[in-house]
């Protein structure tokens, strides 16, 4: 039945990915952090009875977090299902011709509206088998590798790139440090960062981290109402914060992880609305609205770059260029030593 | 199969359809990889058993000449016209028997659309090759050809696909091992420069042993003059789908072969830059039972797709009219190329 | 070491040496990859034990408070001048200890010639950041300046290298653990910015445990604003030299410290996307020891080179000459850039 | 002593990666062949006692394989001896940024005359530790792909590109084939294809197969006098060709593999004349000559093509298009079914 899912369903599928880290264990060193984390190592005036005060209090109602668990609900339609329901044709492409084919991110050649498009997502599964397969979503560098050379590919025919963002974060594993996760990141960041195409990108589940950015460096930044895109996990973020992931709920409000908030913030360029209780409840009208504002922004793209050449496209990359260059918040202190 | 879809009902319809379909057929898993799919070779450590179609098999039992054909994979006898009418795929274990060049062109393209060119060309003997043991080169060419009805060991020309135009080269293994020199190199960079001029993308079905050793370093040279060619395909915009098949190694599967926009490979083809026998001989040690087969090419990143030969027509057809719409899309972009 | 030299003899000579020295001097091997190199932890499993240096060793033992210094590495005690001296690395068994930002900087330019800029930036509080335990961010941050003595994680300025004008970008880990938020960012932009405009190469040297927490997504973003800058760089044709110190993780080593034309890790750091305790938390696997050190980072071909700290000074010397004749190239090549 | 050489002691160092075929064995399937090679499969007409009788003969003479001895003289300089000696500067770069650093290919930035360049070569050993290392100067996938890299960082940085070949073929390693030996190799080719830099190569010791051709195809094509360069060793053209690599001698003459023949064919645009008794001899006034050669190509394609700017380098990547175009012979049937 739509509408109302089972929590304890979905912890209980995801229980065996998410870092069980104890709650009383001392964070005190930079190596112990999650990826994309910085920590307060360190300082020694959060001591653990100051923590577990807090951890008996009564955690309040949490809107952010119910968006998080909605972004991570396991009805929730997956990549290949927003492209089979987008798109007319499409062919997924494998492997990064270099060590291997990784099937949590997916990507290939389609027809989105009479254009032909290049598609790339995180691919999570529906159930222990298919995430098992899928890795629940979390790309080894491989994985950024195949999405960099379908990058390339979409440069080449001038293939505008639409990307589907749905992970919990790149895969911290052993594997993924021997083999330069780091760098494949950097690499499809800098990619995007001239990819002479229109890229759009659209949060669809769970935004996990420098694994999300990986391929959403974009033109148009979209978000789905319920999705979310974070710095670190709310549990990570908690565990970070606070030294204690059963803060999470507290740390998803904190960490201002939601879409309306980011589309506030400026880093979003729209927010599409759902259905009531969630995409999952009605995929149909979903798709619809998806579809259209994904073609009302490339047709934009479309209009203000593309149709004018060299020169448009030099202009699209410079707007990508400000688009970021402007993201930051600072002030100045006026004892200035230099300038 | 999710990976490889064309929209047949309506917009509509199809969205209703995913949210239907969705727990039974979204996600599924990949293409599960069997180490003996297609091949079925039993002995571990050799390469799959691959036996030549043309061979008679009369010498496995009593069977009448051509009626019958025993797959090399299951040992099953196959009603030859039966396996002709399964594009030469054994119907029993998958295995994909290997086509020669005009059996795989006429069972690709629209019938009547194929035109050769060049095929006029045959080999010279730039090294005045002496050998220990054969005829002179040419002599030892002039019977190749006799034998096996063909000029050279690729066919190149122009079909169409569904009324798609492409541009073809298609090796034969039964000419020379199809060995690549100076006229395999020559053809292909003539086809190419063809499709240019009519802009047209271009498939390479690849089948060969590697460079032809009669032609000494004008063979290696072949690598690198067949890989510029591509690189002027894709200089104009123009796909380049490689399609490896049983079997391809050395020099073809090390050039114009691996620089492709999409790879394909057909199930259980040996494909890999040396044989096993020379890895085994060069690391002391034994390989695993299919190992260099298009699946292992698959799981290690290296062809976008292992594609049954059932479903090679269709899938180009996608690829071709998704090419067709980006091509008008750059023509419409004209001079939109970005110097980067 | 053969792997890098600069001519001191004149040619003639160092022809006729290279011939006198080919049995001894040539082909020397890599050099070796040692798991323990320059950390001397014996705790497999975890990461090399590293004690920030700035912490005083008195609970180790009786010490003059900063007379003498304990190596967290091999444990000896080193007299603290002769660590400074040595450019703070152990004599005994090459550690390389931490250097502050101001440290690395006076250690590596000409002496007064470094340049600040944008040190009047500070952190803003965009997220109005709740905090279940600590103060609130902004008076963190001043509590943390306060602390340091530094406004940022990251020191930017332009400096010389025997003459050499060079770009720094110099991350500080005991400023909030070297984190990258919106200040980090703009800072690094606006040095890139005003190289590409002096027309400078860009060293940057990092030590960061990845995004400022506090400023959730918009520390992330940094991510792509920092490699966005680096990306016009090299559109400028100016070359980014990229040394990773420890310890250097999460989104720094996974932006802008990763797009460089030459990236060099100092001995022993621990480089890596995640940290070891979450690794083995998500793999159930134990690591072995020296795992995300630079020399593991070398050995998967991540790196250009682990540099010794003394070595640093001469290599980027060299280096930027290299490419300062690069870019008089390039200069008389005007317009020569040609459109791929 | 210089001039004369053990050949036993050469051979001996080489005994354990040189592919021990046994004499009978046959060779009837495309999967026992070398890669590179192609074999007259299926072909009753040689059956054994043939080449037995081939095998008795008197080995004759050959000026080719003396060559042989001399490209894979244990004292000849390797890669690193001929930067060291040409170049007044060199940092040497590691890695491929992807999965390793192979030490049987070695590059860098250096400056040669005046200029920088990017420097790349296979480098061998001189003794058993140092071979073992180097692979004997065979190249794994990753050694290629960081060729790649560094042929990128070429093309970013304007830098001519320079590189020494010296290499029995490519590593054809059950690892090779797991990272894609044949797509490094092709992927290096339409690299050089393109690099719109000047691009000049040196035969300096073996030229073995697509191992060598992968940092090979080059604006210029220089051998010194006493390299070789093949589509197969010797030893494996005899084994493919007759089935008995006893006979490397013969393929070697009939291989046509000297720089010599080379060069009348037209696929060698100079060859570099070595010291009587081969280059090892007399290593200063070798390393004379060679830069004397590399400076004058060099200095000509800066003068024709570098100086005009991009038109001067589309001019120079079609020179260098035109050059391979030409290579091969072919004959016309008069009974032609097409065209
Ligand atoms: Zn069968
Ligand atoms: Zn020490």
């Amino acid at each position: 039945m739509p509408g109302r899912f089972n929590v304890k369903k979905r912890l209980g599928d995801r229980a065996n990915i998410l870092p069980k880290i104890p709650k009383e264990t001392e964070v005190n060193s930079v190596e112990e952090i999650l990826p994309e984390a910085s920590i307060p190592a360190h300082e020694p005036e959060h001591d653990q009875k100051h923590e577990k005060e807090h951890n008996s209090k009564q955690k309040p109602h949490s809107p952010a977090w119910e968006r998080v668990l909605l972004a991570r609900h396991i009805e929730r339609p997956r990549t290949l299902d927003f492209i089979q329901a987008l798109c007319d044709e499409f062919v997924e492409l494998h492997g990064d011709r270099r060590y291997g084919d990784d099937a949590a991110l997916v990507g290939g050649l389609a027809r989105f509206e009479g254009r032909t498009v290049m598609v790339l997502g995180h691919q999570k599964g529906r159930n222990t088998k298919e995430n098992i397969l899928r890795n629940f979503g979390m790309p080894r560098a491989e994985g950024y590798r195949k999405a960099l050379r379908l990058m390339e590919h979409a440069a080449k025919f001038k293939l505008p790139l639409l990307t589907f963002i749905d992970t919990p974060g790149a895969y911290p594993g052993k594997e993924s440090e021997e083999r330069g996760m780091s760098l494949a990141i950097a690499e499809n960041l800098l990619e995007l960062c001239r990819l002479p195409v229109p890229v759009i990108a659209l949060v669809t589940g769970e935004g996990g981290s420098g694994g999300a950015l990986a391929i959403g460096v974009a033109d148009r930044m979209l978000m789905l109402e319920n999705s979310i895109y974070s710095v670190a996990s709310p549990e990570a973020s908690a565990t970070i914060l606070w030294r204690d992931a059963s803060q999470a709920p507290a740390a998803a409000e904190a960490m201002k992880i939601t879409a309306p908030d980011l589309h506030k913030f400026g880093i979003i360029d729209a927010v599409i609305p759902e259905p009531p209780g969630g995409g999952h409840t009605d995929r149909p009208s979903l798709m619809i609205t998806v579809r259209e504002f994904l073609l009302r922004h490339l047709a934009e793209l479309e209009q203000d770059y593309i149709g004018r050449g060299v020169e448009g496209i030099r202009a699209m990359l410079d707007a990508r260029y400000e688009k970021y260059r402007k993201i930051g918040h600072w002030a100045e202190l006026s004892n200035s030593k230099d300038n | 199969m999710k990976e490889l879809f064309k929209r047949t009902a309506k917009p509509g319809e199809a969205e209703a359809n995913a949210t239907e379909q969705a727990k039974t057929e979204h996600n599924g898993p990949l293409p599960k990889f069997t180490w003996n799919q297609g091949s079925g070779a039993a002995d571990a450590g050799s390469p799959p058993a691959k036996v030549s179609e043309s061979k008679k098999p009369a010498k496995l039992a009593k069977i009448p000449d051509n009626l019958w054909t025993r797959c090399p994979a299951c040992k099953e006898l196959i009603y030859t016209k039966e396996l002709e009418n399964n594009k030469k795929v054994c119907q029993k274990c998958n295995h994909h028997f290997r086509l020669k060049a005009r059996e795989r062109i006429n069972l690709l393209v629209d019938e009547g659309s194929f035109e050769e060119i060049n095929s006029n060309l045959i080999s010279a003997d730039p090294l005045d090759f002496v050998s220990l043991t054969e005829p002179p080169y040419p002599q030892k060419m002039a019977e190749v050809r006799q034998k096996t009805g063909l000029n050279e060991a690729v066919i190149t020309g122009f079909g169409q696909l569904q009324g798609l135009p492409l541009g073809l080269v298609v090796c034969d293994f039964s000419f020379q091992g199809g060995s690549m020199g100076g006229v395999f190199g020559e053809k292909l960079v003539r086809l190419v420069e063809e499709a240019i001029r009519r802009r047209c993308p271009v498939l390479t079905v690849s089948a060969s042993g590697g460079a032809r050793m009669h032609e000494g370093l004008f063979s290696l040279m072949q690598m690198a003059k067949t890989t510029a060619a591509i690189n002027r395909l894709g200089e104009a915009g123009l796909p380049h789908i490689s399609l490896l098949t049983d079997p391809c190694t050395g020099g073809v599967f090390a050039s114009y072969a691996s620089v492709a926009d999409i790879i394909m490979a057909e199930p259980g083809a040996f494909i890999g830059f040396a044989g096993p026998r020379i890895i085994e001989q060069i690391t002391k040690q034994k390989l695993p039972t299919g190992f260099n087969t298009a699946e292992f090419l698959l799981e290690h990143g290296m062809v976008d797709r292992v594609i049954p030969r059932k479903e090679l027509a269709s899938t180009l057809e996608i690829l071709l009219r998704l090419y067709g719409v980006a091509s008008a899309q750059i023509a419409n972009q004209k001079e939109a190329s970005y110097a980067r």
